[in-house]
């Protein structure tokens, strides 16, 4: 969609303003994405908001044109996830958050120099590779204006000397990446988790500034890899909105298509992980061989398996294969038929029962607060589904639930995951047999240029909303490319999930959280 | 916790965990879906849209239809192709650019078929082969025109081949708008024209 | 005395293997001093048990680890080889499987972990990422090959490298564990990095 | 039955016909001790081998099978990679505690593994109170665990170590009172007297029937929790603690405690099968003396070593087919419900036998 209302505020009316929308229900920040306005715009803050009620969003942003310590006022109070949101902001570009308890780089280096996103910062020149290890600084510092105008500084600890501090990751098996969690431990009991980010950074938002449209597109299937169709479906769907391409019915069908069949994909590998970071790896190989499925079915029509490749702005890259639907109708009853193995292997399993169920729960209203979209939100019993809110592709002409659960514990996060894979398939069998004629990409210009303005685009990845939030300023090559990760919000709230559980809880809680790092980082 | 719960706990945990085992008893009997790769090469056939690793076709001329315009190496996002051209005199007195040496590196590609989409001569394609690991880096940059190879004559090539697909593609009446809108641009990519040999 | 080791690879002839010819230049540079019959014999043996016996570190940053994890499930089952004993600490690894972006943050903790394996160990770098930055070589995060900082034994090309790649590259691996010589040079190696 | 006393005998005379006694003795012992050590690396290698393989069975893949015939030799090559292993000297380690670690464990496990009786009159060590040497020697393995994770100067290390002492130690209260409630049906603690009880009156387990059957699968249970591993693979919990307590050993080091869990698990089979199946007691069905006769003829080793890799495919499958515990669940587990479930059988084995109950 096109965000031609978005509220200007001055930094001095934002927190009236914010406080006023969280009273009127907007309860769910959706988005906080730093931006460099260059010179004359200066450094700021777009915000997102939506009522999760009535499913309005509001759009605001601010600004402050001071370059050297740009100051605005934190949110992070209103919204927890705010809190990670506006480190990430500081560490990209160097906006202060007055009155934000912790404000350290989440993404870089502590000793990194200069702040990458900004326009006018030449990361690589003053950040040669360093080999020395990473310090981790133990306190924090907030930043506080106070009437006159002063910023005064003040230490927060984030780990004490009394602390029993261990490193889970950045190389450990059940971390599911590159994630790094300091925490601290009680005996077997986490009284603390610190999450240190930025080991798969890879500068994609910067990259995509320097890129043309179509090479954007090849990004973002590495971002989430297990939401590579629903990724790259969003940012194609953004730029075909901004540049008004209707895309046939043929499209918007074999993208719904595809879409849940990533779903499944990544729900299936879900259950896997889940299995072998639980210890058992029997599990964890009849998800994969299920998963084989899948991936023969978009390597045939897509040509790759995990990198997909598939999406082109207009449409698709090639029309679906010959064999393609004969090859979902075969798998619809096969996947139905082993769900019901998993739920006999797994699923019922006494010990798997008692190791999930109350564990790591998150209340709606924390759901909601850490903006934690997806299965995570769901099984809190938060209705966020954006196809269901705001429908897109084909969903609007499907049948199918939103599948809710009560608890939020891990148990029902599971189950959520495991219940989705029956609703994915209920869709793509309402849709296979009716791909309707069309053409399969529609005729482009040679060289994209998406029109000034910005746009704003959400899918429903496969662990949450995934938005695509573009500023061009009518080049060929996007201003400013963000994508609201479905991961980040769902490592903010493993503190609130995990404290008092015990250590061998944070793999299961981390594991039905269901977060892939290289979508934190991006 | 009552005692009925104890007991009935305890006898449905262990009904579970009979279910569970009876699964796994009952896989180890089954067919096992192992594909013994190295042992099935000769049968193991890729799909034909698998991207193994960008070619460069010859016909049996040693021909191909690369004609040099840089296009390729201007859409791939990470710098993996580089084509090298020379200008040649043509018998009726133009200029024609003509291609020295084209060369990929596998090690880089990200296998996005930009490059594909917008080669306006259908010259390169991506073949299946996948065994394609080296002990060197240097081996994955490829030159993928063959040695004296030169390009096909316009009269004598057929139409570029479209990829196989039933509406008439975007791609094709792309190519020569972008052949055209692009002139400009093609020579600050590649600068450098190697002296004639 | 010239004793030229060839390795051969179950169901896999010679001549189908790619990069023959640094394969050859290798055989050469190890077998340049020549050795005796026993000596050899045993060297036979021990390269055997290790190139059968290549336990990987489970080490995966980014897309490739999902693809090896591929590997190593039923379909294509990595265990066929032996390989299948992923050790999740470094000390009993024997090679690492570089599977992903290698960003300037992760490489010091790359490094160390290799550091940390013990001898004989080896580096496989796999995808893109790993050999040169691939999709993200422009960025300013990343690594630009993880031979900037450790020796790499075999590269995999692919974004990802699909599972038969995969198993492609352990066999390269496997040909080149089955010249070195423990009664020489590799058991100990003070490798250093490219450039 | 052939009676392995007349081998062992026929060498004894041998030695002792050119040799003092005790010149004899000692090389008696040697030859004794090479054997087993043999025995061992011979069983390690098959049981990880059948590990490997089992574990793929279950999993619909195909396990090792490029390595020799059907992979047969793979585990020889992992052996002898292991061995020609470098193994890493760290600065901050208490070096003599972190050396000594490996071989403790590995001592115990050898001790514990000479117990079992192969056939009559092939037993190594056999004492009246074999059941209790048997748990005593058992218990030396802890204390390689704990020195290990003491001594590493890791956190991972540590919790695994520590998570295993208190694992081990409770689960050994119930391998005690279940092996009680045998002690109660055969009245002997001497392993060779429990498995000639049971060729001359048939298996301990049907003997015993609904206690003795009961006490099986709670000497299941907590020998494979004795032996840490999964569900019970706490201490190492790959996903939580990396490899726990063993997470700073390289090489043969690691190999000890590699070798050492497989015969473990083989040693709790072993036992298993001597106390519960008979030992090397044939199958015997009353009245059926045909049959009886046939089965005779099976030597006694082969019904032992045939019932302990039974049993061992037992924990496999239990190993490959469930998740793992927590460690407090563990605990509960031992403590609320094994625990006092033994201490209701022994007091049901005492009533069965003292009212002639048993079969």
């Amino acid at each position: 969609m096109t965000l031609d209302n978005i509220k200007t505020l001055e930094p001095s009316q934002l927190r009236a303003e914010m406080q006023g929308l969280k009273a009127k229900g907007f309860d769910y920040l959706s988005n906080l994405i730093g931006m460099d306005w260059g010179e004359e715009g200066g450094l700021g803050v777009v915000y997102c908001v939506e009522n999760t009620a009535t499913h309005e969003q509001a759009w605001l942003k601010t600004a402050s044109t001071d370059r050297e310590q740009p100051v605005l006022p934190t949110v992070s109070d209103l919204w927890d996830i705010a809190n990670i949101y506006e480190r990430e902001a500081y560490d990209f570009y160097g906006i202060i958050f007055a009155g934000h308890p912790d404000m350290r780089r989440i993404f870089l280096r502590e000793d990194w120099v200069g702040y990458p996103m900004r326009k006018d910062d030449k990361p690589e020149e003053q950040n040669p590779l360093r080999m020395t290890n990473e310090p981790l600084a133990d306190d924090t510092t907030q930043y506080d204006v106070q009437a006159d105008g002063t910023v005064t500084t003040k230490k927060n600890v984030v780990f004490g000397p009394d602390d029993y501090v261990v490193n889970i990751g950045p190389q450990h098996p059940s971390t599911h990446g590159v994630l790094h969690f300091r925490v601290a431990l009680d005996g077997e009991i986490i009284r603390k988790i610190d999450p240190v980010l930025g080991y798969i950074h890879r500068g994609v938002e910067k990259l995509n500034e320097s890129y043309t449209y179509p090479q954007t597109l090849a990004l973002t299937d590495r971002l989430d890899y297990l939401a590579a169709m629903q990724s790259r479906h969003a940012l194609c769907m953004c730029i075909e909105k901004a540049m008004e391409i209707e895309v046939s019915e043929r499209v918007q069908v074999v993208r719904t298509i595809l879409d849940e069949l990533q779903r499944i994909d990544s729900h299936i590998l879900f259950f896997s992980c889940l299995c072998q970071d639980m210890g058992a790896t029997t599990a964890f190989l009849y998800g994969f061989r299920d998963r084989e499925k899948i991936l023969d079915i978009f390597e045939e029509t897509c040509g790759g398996r995990l990198i997909i490749n598939y999406n082109t702005i207009g449409g698709l890259m090639a029309d679906i294969h010959p064999n393609f639907q004969k090859r979902v109708k075969e798998f619809i009853p096969y996947m139905r038929k082993n769900i019901k193995e998993y739920h006999a292997l797994f699923t019922g399993n006494v010990i798997f029962q008692n190791r999930s169920k109350g564990i790591g729960p998150l209340t709606k209203e924390q759901a909601i607060s850490f903006g934690c979209t997806g299965g995570t939100g769901r099984a809190a019993g938060w209705a966020n589904d954006v196809r269901k809110n705001h429908p897109y592709a084909a969903y609007d002409k499907v049948d199918f639930n939103q599948v809710l659960r009560e608890s939020g514990d891990s148990f029902d996060r599971y189950m959520i995951r495991l219940d989705e894979i029956l609703e994915s398939l209920n869709i793509i069998e309402q849709l296979v047999d009716n791909i309707p004629e069309g053409n399969y990409k529609e005729k482009t210009k040679p060289i994209i240029k998406v029109p000034e303005g910005t746009y704003y685009q959400a899918v429903e990845s496969s662990r949450g909303e995934f938005g695509v939030f573009l500023e061009s300023k009518g080049d060929k090559s996007p201003y400013r490319l963000h994508y609201r990760s479905t991961g980040l919000p769902l490592v903010a709230a493993m503190h609130t999930a995990c404290k008092g559980f015990k250590i061998a809880d944070l793999v299961t809680i981390g594991g039905t959280m269901d977060y892939i790092v290289p979508d934190i980082d991006r | 916790m009552s005692n009925n719960n104890y007991f009935s706990g305890l006898f449905s945990g262990i009904k579970s965990l009979l279910v569970g085992l009876g699964v796994t008893m009952k896989e180890f009997f089954t067919r096992k879906i192992t594909e013994q790769y190295p042992e099935n090469r000769k049968e193991l056939k890729m799909f034909d849209r698998f991207r193994g690793r960008l070619v460069m076709p010859h016909n049996e001329n040693n021909e191909h239809k690369c004609i040099g315009c840089g296009l390729c190496q201007m859409a791939c996002p990470n710098g993996s192709i580089t084509v090298t051209t020379e200008m040649l005199d043509t018998d009726d007195g133009k200029k024609k650019r003509s291609l020295v040496k084209y060369e990929y590196d596998l090690g880089c590609c990200m296998f996005c078929e930009l490059c594909i989409t917008a080669c306006p001569q259908g010259a390169i394609e991506f073949c299946t082969d996948f065994e394609n690991a080296v002990f060197d880096r240097a081996k994955l940059v490829q030159q993928l025109n063959k040695p004296g190879s030169k390009v096909v004559e316009k009269k004598v090539a057929p139409k570029p081949e479209a990829p196989a697909a039933k509406p008439a593609p975007a791609a094709k009446a792309e190519a020569p708008a972008a052949k055209a809108a692009e002139p400009v641009e093609k020579k600050e990519s590649n600068p450098e024209t190697p002296t004639t040999v | 005395m010239e004793v030229k080791k060839r390795a051969k690879i179950k169901s896999f002839p010679y001549e189908d293997f790619k990069d023959n010819e640094t394969y050859e230049k290798l055989v050469q540079e190890l077998n340049a001093n020549g050795a005796n019959v026993i000596v050899t014999q045993l060297d036979n043996l021990i390269d055997w048990g290790r190139s059968n016996s290549l336990w990987p570190l489970t080490f995966a940053t980014s897309c490739c680890g999902i693809e090896f994890m591929a590997v190593c499930a039923a379909r294509y089952d990595i265990a066929r080889f032996g390989f299948e004993v992923t050790r999740n600490s470094p000390r009993q690894a024997d090679v690492i499987l570089v599977s992903g972006t290698i960003t300037t943050k992760m490489a010091p903790v790359l490094k160390r972990l290799y550091d940390q394996m013990a001898d004989p160990k080896y580096v496989v770098a796999v995808g893109g990422c790993a050999i040169s930055g691939g999709p993200f070589t422009k960025s300013y995060h990343v690594l630009k090959g993880v031979d900037k900082i450790i020796p790499v034994d075999v590269y995999v090309p692919g974004c990802p490298p699909r599972p038969e790649s995969f198993l492609y590259g352990m066999m390269q691996l496997q040909r080149k564990v089955k010249v070195e010589q423990f009664f020489g040079t590799t058991n100990k190696k003070q490798k250093e990095p490219k450039e | 039955m052939f009676d392995f006393a007349k081998v062992t005998n026929w060498i004894d005379a041998l030695l002792l016909s050119f040799l003092p006694g005790w010149a004899a003795t000692l090389v008696e012992c040697v030859l004794v001790a090479l054997a087993i050590i043999t025995l061992y690396a011979v069983f390690a290698i098959i049981l990880i081998y059948m590990e490997r393989k089992i574990c793929a069975f279950f999993q619909c893949r195909l396990g090792p099978n490029r390595v020799g015939k059907w992979g047969s030799i793979q585990v020889l090559a992992d052996v002898l990679k292991m061995l020609t292993k470098e193994i890493i000297d760290m600065k901050n380690v208490d070096r003599l505690l972190h050396k000594m670690a490996p071989f403790l464990v590995i001592v115990a496990s050898m001790l514990t593994f000479a117990c079992l009786p192969w056939n009559k009159g092939a037993e190594v060590l056999d004492f009246n109170i074999g059941i209790f040497f048997f748990l005593a020697a058992g218990s030396i393995g802890v204390v390689g665990i704990l020195l290990a994770g003491w001594s590493s100067n890791n956190k991972y290390a540590l919790i695994g170590a520590m998570r295993s002492g208190a694992q081990i130690i409770s689960y050994e209260v119930s391998i005690g009172l279940v092996m009680l409630t045998m002690i109660v049906l055969t009245g002997t603690m001497s392993f060779s007297e429990i498995c000639q009880q049971q060729a001359d009156l048939g298996w301990n387990i049907f003997r015993g029937h609904v206690p003795a059957v009961l006490a099986f699968i709670i000497y299941l249970i907590a020998g494979n929790a004795e032996c840490n591993r999964g569900p019970f693979d706490m201490p190492e919990a790959e996903s939580e603690l990396t490899a726990g307590y063993h997470v700073e050993y390289s090489g043969m080091h690691f190999g000890f405690y590699y070798l050492a869990e497989y015969l473990n698990l083989f040693i709790c089979a072993g036992i298993a099968s001597t106390i519960f199946l008979g030992g090397w007691a044939p199958f015997h069905v009353p009245g059926l003396d045909g049959f009886n006769h046939v089965m005779d003829y099976i030597p006694g080793a082969v019904w032992m070593v045939g019932k302990t890799f039974f049993v061992v495919f037992l924990l496999m499958w239990i190993r490959w087919t469930f998740p793992r515990l927590r460690i407090d669940q563990l605990l509960a587990l031992e403590w609320k419900y094994l625990m006092p479930m033994s201490l209701v059988l022994l007091v049901l084995m005492a009533i069965c036998v003292s009212l002639g109950l048993t079969l």
